[in-house]
């Protein structure tokens, strides 16, 4: 975000083109122009409207209590345009807020009836809003500059030397194991593409076994992977996990020539 | 107890946990022994370890649930270079919702998200939550009864803090209609013609 | 290198490492530093640390592979009565790590942390590793080429399992779950969340 502020800052020109209320007003459509690509990554890093909207107004260093609502809506909308046109999924906050600069921008620019005399400033709830949300995105920030475990502060790992009495390690049933799975598998179901209890373990199992057995500078011979003595079931298995392990570029057959015997390799 | 070896069995306490202790956690490591520290003892001879660990590549630091034995941060380029593992990176969504929970406690997601102008996503509570920075407080007494969260001690302890008050302070709101008086005297005027 | 600086940088490495570090493994961790200490600079410093904690709780105490910290025997005692007044517990992101590596090995960290939905923290990992439960078995050739994890011999043995295959189906734990209505794994959660 902050290469984002830097980077349009410096190819801002300030030329006012306009006057309004006494105050220079500067809208540069011009340096919107971002290559798609790029700009699908600069959209990825705003947090949303307020966010994008904050970038618009400190990358032309106008007064947040003053803003250029006409201005602002403007290129608001044309990022918005731009998100529409790349067909970007578009969250919803964000025609929400194009929808309340254009209520604003229409409740500046018509005369105000008397009645509204203690109305405040139209864009009074819109700054109030913009600038709670910079007050946290700063504390954001700032909490993230702060040292904390696992950065800039490591725990100690003090050796405990083998006292007479032994240091205990935490007990786990097999029920608080099945605990966990239901828990993993009731949340993996919020994601359509994975399958948690799809497979047979037993081919898991023996997935593993086999790159156990196996290493990247030596040739293992196919058929010891196969044991007659566990019967059919015990060979298929071997062999779905060989094909499993060869689907997933985990291992490689080796053959020099037809019929001649098989290698099998960890892939290197 | 000798305040000597009171230190002594303070520094392998200290150095055997994984989590902070506090005065009184370590009050009652002591119940039953013969020469029994009373808090004021144990406070005395923590007082003097930070001291002892002042210039060295460890300190004894106070965080929000009691003293802990840490790696110095001065010399973190260093013990980097033992790990291979980046630490873990969070992204300014989960820190944005961290800091307004931390600040605004109790606050809904709902309110959350009218402060960050987007939706709060189910994965950022659960990661707050999974980390124990975060805990639900209770419900609000509004339609739906959503959940109030609040930050923990162990979030302090991670952000090596002491009490929430060390947060960084906010940066102040300015009132549009007091920095701004030329316009909206102007507005006036002009509503007030027409 | 000022002495006293490599002192405290070397003290602050011994009580990060989880292992021994040997000089020569501590004078690389120095090697492209502006002021690279010598091998007889970390000796001497290394023999001036275990001079300082001598009368300590901690000792800087040489093995095979070379020095560490540790706790001094003398106050096992209390040691061992911090974990009688807290005796650990893993956490359920441990837990849920374990049941995954279990279920869909050989699994790389990153696959387990899209089902989760959060990071997996390297100290799970670790953790799982020193019990000797889960075992690298290799690594995925993808980008990045991350280490893909299995269970071990002495996770089934633990368990109580012959093999894998004796690890109860989802439509096993469904079951248990409907004809056992009062017997369900809230409960648990909550036990192994406190």
């Amino acid at each position: 975000m902050e290469k984002g502020y830097n980077s349009a800052a410096s190819s801002q020109s300030e030329m006012p083109f306009a006057l309004v209320q006494g105050e220079p007003l500067t809208v540069i459509p011009q340096d919107l122009y971002i290559p798609p690509d790029a700009l699908l990554v600069f959209l990825e890093a705003f947090e949303g409207p307020l966010d994008l909207l904050l970038y618009l107004i400190k990358r032309q260093n106008i007064d947040i209590l003053n803003i250029p609502i006409a201005a602002i809506t403007k290129q608001y909308m044309e990022y918005i345009h731009m998100m529409d046109h790349l067909e970007l999924e578009l969250a919803a906050e964000y025609l929400v807020m194009a929808s309340m600069l254009a209520e604003i921008k229409s409740r500046m620019l018509l005369p105000r009836p008397i009645e509204t005399d203690d109305e405040d400033d139209p864009r009074a709830e819109l700054v109030r809003r913009l600038q709670e949300y910079e007050q946290f995105k700063k504390a954001a920030e700032d909490l993230d500059a702060l040292d904390r475990l696992e950065r800039e502060i490591h725990l100690t790992s003090i050796d405990i030397p083998r006292f007479d009495i032994e240091v205990p390690m935490p007990e786990v049933s097999l029920a608080d194991l099945m605990s966990a799975f239901r828990d993993v598998v009731n949340r993996a179901e919020q994601f359509a593409s994975h399958h948690v209890d799809r497979e047979p373990l037993s081919v898991r199992e023996r997935m593993v076994i086999v790159l156990d057995r196996i290493n990247a500078d030596e040739f293992t011979s196919f058929i010891d992977f196969f044991e007659p003595g566990e019967g059919r079931m015990g060979v298929v298995v071997s062999f779905i996990a060989i094909l499993e392990l060869l689907k997933e570029s985990l291992i490689e057959l080796v053959q020099s020539k037809p019929y001649a015997p098989i290698y099998v390799k960890a892939k290197s | 107890m000798d305040n000597d070896r009171l230190k002594a069995i303070l520094e392998a306490l200290f150095a055997a946990s994984d989590k902070p202790l506090s005065v009184s956690q370590l009050f009652e490591l002591f119940i039953g022994d013969i020469e029994q520290p009373d808090r004021d003892d144990i406070r005395k001879a923590i007082q003097e370890l930070v001291e002892k660990y002042r210039h060295s590549g460890i300190e004894l630091k106070q965080v929000a649930s009691g003293y802990r034995l840490q790696v110095r941060a001065d010399y973190e380029v260093w013990v980097a270079r033992l790990w291979e593992q980046k630490p873990p990176r969070y992204s300014r969504a989960l820190m944005e919702t961290l800091v307004l929970i931390a600040y605004r406690q109790p606050i809904t997601r709902g309110e959350i998200e009218d402060i960050r102008g987007v939706s709060v996503s189910t994965n950022i509570i659960r990661t707050l939550r999974e980390r124990d920075w975060v805990k639900p407080l209770g419900h609000k007494e509004v339609p739906g009864r959503p959940t109030l969260y609040g930050t923990t001690r162990e979030f302090l302890d991670y952000f090596n803090l002491k009490t929430l008050n060390e947060l960084p302070t906010l940066a102040e709101i300015r009132d549009i209609d007091q920095f701004n008086p030329e316009f909206t005297f102007e507005q006036k005027n002009e509503a007030a013609v027409n």
